[in-house]
């Protein structure tokens, strides 16, 4: 019997329907990503958080506890990480430091990414002026340099640590608002955001309920991926004295005001900095494995 | 093509302006300079007279239209320190901050972006290995924290290099070394990811089948298209590092940027501030069109649009 | 396990390079940086304007005594020596002071030194529109400057300044009347200065980080050694202790005390600790009486929690000593080295206080003057927590911190150093004890007293004694909290001949020379 | 199958890719041949294998995965043996392949004519790019791209998902090959494009007596193109011979249901015949027919041994199937 192809359209379209029978059921098919590399960076990373949480309690010693008799003495079964110029235990100092560290990495980090997030979104969403005055506020944020622009402001509002983490805040939104902004405009474009619009959602709700998760993921890695960063954008503001203000350490200040000390206690800077370069190390690592598994390699930067 | 250029030549220059505006508020809010460049015992008159000469008495509205009709003729007046026009300080600087920029940019570029092509086509082998060290070494702790390590090492223990100053390239080449490292870092781990992805699309599949060698698939085909967010990444570095390599030139005691404006803040020397900051903002602009321009002409859908 | 092995392959890397820099040594080298007609110095604080009469004490008069020259200096020890002027007469009410100026000398330019440069440098001083910051040490006393004859100046003072000798020596620098004329405005001077100094500016861009000055062979007195000088500024302390152990630097200044112990052991370099009489100490606002520190048991309590010995050696490295009262001992009089500062007594303090009605102490703030070590302050801290002192730090840049202190606003206790200008201990008293003083929060009726009769004392024989007292009152009512004499470290090459200026934190080059 | 002028044979070749859960076989004993002049089909549902045989003939497979057994013959040698260089100058010159999604399939940076006459340049060693230029000037003109002269130097961007295939078509018969498989060319095209480019491809064919392979899940397609047919399901060919036959009187279950799955306008009837189930995932094979699980006449030998491809009725065609049945549709 001659197959009755009488007219192509209508056949080979409905075919493709009919053969393809299948419900696009996501198969369980493992991605092919290496889990441990994900688990190891996160448990570090949680390791390095809960003891800067419990520091009062792993801390050896007070971190303030002064024994000028006792300074400078090198890493010992007394100090596993030595001492400082005043005798302080360096570990002690390292345990709290993590804690003031990783807090205003953190706080810094969820600020600029919650801010520069919902303006990305908002001026993709939006567009028109608004788009423009968002996208001139954030060439002047990566026009003028960070460390400038904190020395102003910290000019103005003075340099305790609830403004180091306003200043880290205002000098890194511009990144999230950009990246995400891109995002949020491609999304914006996509069929189900369409029928949004069609189906009458306000503005907001479009904005929150489909913009928002869709880019939840970019939005996360950029996350992982600025830890690093604000700890060491910190640590240069202590190098000019912007800092945090003594005697509560931070990483960045202790790297910072070890380094007069690089030929005799090399220790001072160096632990700290190895506890910073681990963090930086399993954030990284978390946001490349969190990367990989969620999305396509996309520019991130 | 030259409506998109013109478009954007209108957008920076409002961000010219904003920016103009931005700082001329912020550094008037940090402190008063008569009560810093007077001696205490002067009198209020004295400081009266002296914010008088500088101009700054007068209303904030035409201090800055003030400032603007000179910007426009390219003076910025003369700085409260140096009694020089705050010009020619920023300019002094200018060249010593490019030449460390410029420096710094392409050795992150010469070092970053082939370790990134060398661990995208081998990923999994060893190359990948020392670029995730090389990366996360570098942008791990502070560049000045490495620069005083290297002085340490190659200035101090085996002499064979300056340990600071402004001079030929044997001046250069640490601080290169401590602020390009922390570039490079991610230009290569950028240049990785962008790859991968370009190497897994369908056009590089049709070139293999096309019979074209792997080099020139890569190196050819491949490469051109990762290289547009890279070239955005590298200006956005490029702003940061004009002004913010401050610990770096500190270090070093290089004159740059970064430092002038610092000390010009903490000297509360107005005019010499905002001349530096509108400068690096034209700066950041001309890298930014220098990157328009240079993405308009690798990519030919924004040159003849859709 | 890919990943741990890139971890393990990073930390093995950074310390190998650690040990190694730690194991290897290499000795400095002993040629001059550049050659033996040039001297580089290493400097900590970039160039500021270099009109000597116009910029702050902290900045150009460091360069200035190159440059400059005045009718009266000081020598290696401060006191008074002729220069420009061969003699000078004091009247008995010290209101009128006659100077003979020296004849033949020349300016840098060529000009002829006669007494109306005095006058056009005093005016220079005077003039609004130089915004000169000496302006008010002689506004308010000089009355008239007479100029009788080319070789002899008149300075008639509204009221009597026993220290106008030394405000003359240290304030009033020449220059050339006809050159100033020439300039189109005040500022310009700093462009270019020309003055009777042994060395000229050669070569200067302001904004710039390098001064160079080359020897005026037209000097009126000894001629220097040294035809180039370089200054270089090296900001970051660690850079400036590489710049000297490398050898690029001939002269390395004020250089951080953590590298005091490695220098000294650098064979080819000598380290001298020079006392600078800019007392280390803490000023404390005590006019507010609400405040705990209006009370004198209070004070002496801060005094006595502090362990100055422990400071100095541990936090200052050794490179410090006892202070016992505000005037410094390296001042040529005034100072009284018997005065021992109050010893290391926690329980006496915790007493003071209770009987002050303090018992577990109270808060405060402390505003540090950033260039300071920032372990000082941070000592000083801990000490005071032990006695339940619990005190807020605000370490602030050292324009900042000028900023709070010139306004009075750097209170309740501001720690930081008085620069030594005059050699006269009046200008550090009366600018932070006497009432009324620009940096004074403190009011003592016995103070004010002397310093009225000090006003009409002239000579160190009537002045010294004088001070001692005020510096008894000071030590007895615990005015401020004294931590140690400050000395500014340099580091020089064994073959550069030089004796730095003692009591003061000027460069003094005009006697340098290579062995 | 007639062998005498076979440009390709395939003999029982077995892909490998390497997952987290082991080795999985993604194409498991694939036998087939294409003779010179004639079009071979090869229909199955997406994930049945299609794309990673072809793959597999040029040596292209992915990263983790490999030829793990068989031989592809192909002008007299194995190419499963050749090394990656011979293969290199192999494809593009003596075997083409055009690819499904036109829109992506062409460098977006280089002008069409660029990346047409990059061929000549490795196979025909033509290193003036003038001369490379005019050669694909004419290419360009035989697969009929209007005002080929002017729009050589335009970029892919500025050409509809249609032209761009006839471009993809150009590179491929630039260097005139001898086989040239086309995986789902026209799947991402509407309908009046679709025949042009299969006009195409059967002009290109009859002129240069090219063999022909078309990848695809349309049926319709493949019985109004192809000479022969192979059916493949979850990575083996279930059934294989002339269209008409196989079309005609399917002998396999699978096939049958496809057959019966392909709507008729005559037939009008309100609801589609569906084959129930789905077929398994690569690595979830048990030993039994693959399509037992879903076969409505599959008994114990079903589930328990795998049917070899034997020859059935008159020997033109092969099945793959215990109770493989004649009946007329």
């Amino acid at each position: 019997m001659a197959t009755d192809l009488t007219s192509p359209l209508s056949a080979t379209a409905e075919t493709n329907v009919a053969i393809t029978l299948t419900p696009p059921v996501a198969r369980r098919s493992r991605p092919y990503v290496r889990h441990w590399r994900l688990m190891l960076a996160a448990t570090v990373l949680v390791l390095i958080v809960l003891s800067a949480i419990f520091a009062p309690w792993l801390a050896p010693v007070d971190p303030d506890a002064m024994d000028l008799a006792a300074a400078l003495q090198a890493p010992s079964h007394l100090h596993w990480f030595g001492t400082d110029p005043l005798g302080r235990d360096v570990l002690s100092r390292t345990l709290f430091g993590a804690r003031m560290s990783l807090f205003i990495a953190f706080c810094a980090v969820f600020l600029a990414g919650v801010a520069g997030a919902a303006i990305g979104i908002l001026s993709a969403y939006f567009g028109g002026w608004i788009d423009g005055m968002v996208m001139r506020a954030a060439d002047i944020q990566y026009a003028l340099p960070p460390v400038i622009l904190a020395m102003v402001l910290i000019g103005i509002i003075g340099p305790n640590t609830s403004n180091v983490i306003i200043v880290i805040t205002l000098t890194n939104w511009a990144r999230f608002a950009r990246v995400l902004r891109a995002e949020a405009l491609s999304l914006s474009q996509r069929d189900f955001v369409l029928l949004a619009r069609l189906a009458g959602a306000s503005p907001w709700r479009i904005a929150l309920r489909h913009l928002l998760p869709g880019v939840r993921d970019t939005f996360l890695v950029l996350l992982t991926l600025d830890i690093g960063l604000i700890i060491i954008l910190e640590s240069a503001l202590s190098f000019l004295g912007l800092g945090v203000q003594p005697p509560t350490p931070s990483w960045g200040s202790m790297i910072s005001d070890g380094r007069a000390y690089l030929e005799n206690a090399w220790w001072i800077s160096v632990m700290p900095g190895l506890m910073l370069m681990l963090t930086v190390l399993a954030a990284n690592q978390l946001g490349d494995a969190f990367r990989e598994l969620r999305y396509s390699a996309r520019e991130v930067e | 093509m030259l409506m998109y250029m013109l478009k954007r030549i209108a957008s920076a220059l409002l961000t010219l302006l904003a920016m103009s505006a931005l700082i001329f508020v912020m550094v008037r809010l940090v402190g008063d300079p008569a009560h810093l460049l007077m001696p205490p015992e002067a009198t209020d008159a004295d400081r009266a007279l002296f914010r008088q000469q500088l101009g700054l008495s007068d209303p904030m509205p035409i201090q800055y239209a003030r400032f603007l009709a000179g910007l426009v003729k390219g003076d910025f007046g003369n700085s409260f320190h140096f009694g020089v026009p705050a010009l020619s300080i920023v300019l002094v600087r200018l060249g010593p901050s490019l030449t460390l920029t410029l420096a710094a940019m392409a050795a992150a570029l010469l070092v970053g972006v082939p370790l990134g092509i060398a661990s995208a086509v081998w990923k999994g082998r060893l190359v990948e290995h020392v670029m995730k060290c090389f990366s996360v070494a570098g942008q791990a702790a502070p560049p000045f924290f490495f620069a005083l390590l290297m002085i340490r090492f190659f200035s101090v223990k085996l002499g064979w290099l300056p340990t600071s100053g402004y001079g030929g390239w044997r001046h250069l080449l640490l601080p290169v070394l401590a602020l390009g490292w922390y570039s490079a870092a991610g230009l290569a781990r950028l240049t990785q990811a962008n790859l991968l992805k370009v190497l897994g699309s369908e056009y590089i599949l049709v070139a293999r089948l096309k019979g074209v060698p792997e080099r020139h698939v890569v190196l050819g085909h491949a490469l051109k298209n990762a290289l547009l967010p890279i070239v955005t990444f590298a200006a956005s570095q490029f702003g940061i590092l004009i002004g913010g390599a401050v610990s770096i030139e500190a270090v070093f005691a290089w004159p740059g940027f970064g430092s002038m404006m610092v000390e010009s803040i903490n000297q509360l020397d107005f005019t010499v501030v905002q001349a530096a900051v509108i400068v690096s903002t034209l700066l950041f602009i001309l890298i930014n069109l220098a990157v328009d321009v240079l993405y308009a002409w690798l990519d030919p859908r924004i040159r003849y649009g859709h | 396990m890919r990943n741990l092995a890139s971890f393990r392959f990073a930390t093995l890397a950074l310390t190998s390079a650690l040990l190694l820099a730690t194991g290897l040594a290499r000795a400095t080298p002993q040629t001059p940086a550049v050659d033996r007609d040039t001297l580089v110095v290493g400097v900590e604080k970039e160039f500021q304007n270099l009109d000597g009469l116009v910029t702050i004490s902290g900045d150009s008069l460091r360069y200035g005594w190159q440059i400059y020259d005045t009718l009266y200096g000081f020598d290696l020890n401060g006191n008074l020596v002729p220069r420009l002027a061969t003699q000078v007469k004091i009247s008995s009410d010290a209101k009128t002071y006659t100077y003979t100026l020296r004849q033949g000398v020349k300016f840098q330019n060529g000009a002829a030194f006669t007494s109306k440069d005095v006058k056009a440098s005093l005016d220079h001083i005077l003039d609004p529109t130089a915004k000169s910051t000496r302006r008010p040490f002689f506004a308010p006393i000089v009355d008239t400057v007479e100029t009788p004859d080319p070789y002899t100046v008149i300075f008639k003072l509204k009221s009597p300044d026993g220290a106008f000798p030394n405000k003359i020596a240290g304030y009033l620098y020449i220059i050339p009347a006809d050159y100033l004329a020439s300039l189109p405005n005040a500022d310009a001077f700093a462009q270019a200065p020309i003055s009777l100094g042994p060395y000229r500016v050669k070569k200067y861009t302001p904004g710039g980080n390098e001064l160079v000055l080359e020897r005026f062979d037209g000097f009126w007195g000894p001629k220097p050694k040294i035809k180039t000088l370089i200054f270089k500024a090296i900001t970051e302390p660690s850079s400036r202790v590489n710049a000297i152990l490398r050898g690029e630097v001939d002269v390395s200044a004020v250089l951080p005390s953590s590298a005091y112990e490695q220098l000294k052991k650098e064979p080819g370099l000598d380290v001298i600790a020079v006392p600078v009489a800019a007392p280390l100490y803490i000023r404390i606002y005590t006019n507010d009486p609400a405040s705990p520190l209006s009370k004198r048991e209070v004070r002496q309590a801060l005094s006595y929690a502090l362990d100055t010995q422990a400071i100095i050696k541990g936090v200052l490295h050794g490179v410090g000593e006892p202070l016992g009262t505000f005037i410094s001992k390296y001042y040529p009089y005034g100072g009284d080295p018997a005065l021992r500062p109050y010893p290391y007594d926690p329980k006496k303090a915790r007493q003071l206080l209770a009987s002050a009605g303090y018992p577990n102490g109270f808060e405060t703030t402390l505003n540090v003057q950033g260039d300071l070590p920032k372990e000082l302050s941070e000592a000083v801290v801990a000490y005071w927590a032990q006695v339940g002192v619990k005190v807020k730090l605000n370490l602030l840049s050292y324009s900042a911190f000028q900023r709070l202190n010139n306004t009075h606003a750097s209170g309740p206790l501001a720690l930081s150093q008085f620069t030594n200008a005059l050699y006269d201990p009046i200008h550090p008293v009366g600018g932070a004890f006497a009432k009324g003083g620009s940096w004074s929060d403190y009011e003592n009726p016995e103070v004010e007293a002397l310093l009225t009769q000090l006003s009409s004392a002239t000579g160190a024989h009537a002045r010294g004694p004088l001070f001692q007292k005020i510096g008894q009152i000071l030590h007895d009512d615990a005015a401020g909290i004294f931590l140690s004499e400050n000395f500014y470290i340099y580091a020089k090459k064994k073959d550069v001949l030089w004796d730095a200026q003692k009591g003061s934190g000027f460069f003094n080059f005009r006697t340098v020379s290579w062995r | 199958m007639s062998t005498s002028q076979a440009v390709l044979r395939v003999d029982n070749l077995v892909a490998e890719i390497a997952t987290p859960r082991g080795l999985l076989r993604v194409v498991d004993g694939v036998s087939f041949s294409v003779d010179a002049g004639r079009t071979l089909g090869i229909v199955g549902e997406s994930g049945s294998g299609k794309s990673m045989t072809c793959l597999s003939l040029l040596n292209l497979l992915p990263a983790h995965a490999r030829i793990a057994a068989g031989a592809v013959w192909f002008g007299g040698e194995d190419l499963t043996k050749k090394s990656p260089r011979a293969m290199r100058q192999l494809r593009g010159r003596r075997i083409g392949m055009i690819v499904q999604d036109p829109m992506n399939s062409l460098n977006p940076l280089y002008r069409i004519g660029t990346q047409i006459g990059e061929v000549f340049k490795y196979h025909h060693r033509v290193f003036s790019s003038r001369e490379r230029w005019r050669r694909a000037l004419a290419v360009m003109e035989r697969v009929r791209i209007p005002a080929a002269a002017s729009r050589i130097g335009n970029y892919p961007h500025q050409f509809s998902g249609g032209m761009r295939q006839r471009i993809a078509a150009a590179i491929n018969i630039a260097c005139q090959p001898e086989l040239l498989i086309a995986d789902e060319p026209t799947t991402a095209l509407d309908v009046t494009i679709r025949l042009q480019i299969l006009q195409l491809l059967r002009d290109i064919q009859s002129e240069r007596n090219t063999a022909l392979m078309l990848i695809t899940h349309d049926l319709p397609l493949v019985a109004r193109f192809c000479d022969e047919v192979a059916v493949m399901y979850a990575g083996r060919i279930v059934e294989q011979g002339p269209v008409e036959q196989v079309f005609g009187a399917p002998a396999h279950p699978y096939t049958r249901g496809l057959v019966d799955a392909m709507p008729r306008i005559s037939r009008r009837s309100s609801r589609l015949v569906t084959i129930p189930g789905q077929p398994p995932a690569a690595g979830e094979y048990d030993i039994g027919c693959r399509f037992a699980p879903r076969c409505v006449h599959a008994t114990d030998l079903c589930r328990s041994r795998y049917p070899e491809l034997t020859a059935f009725a008159d020997g033109t065609r092969q099945v793959a199937c215990w109770y493989p049945r004649q009946e007329s549709v």
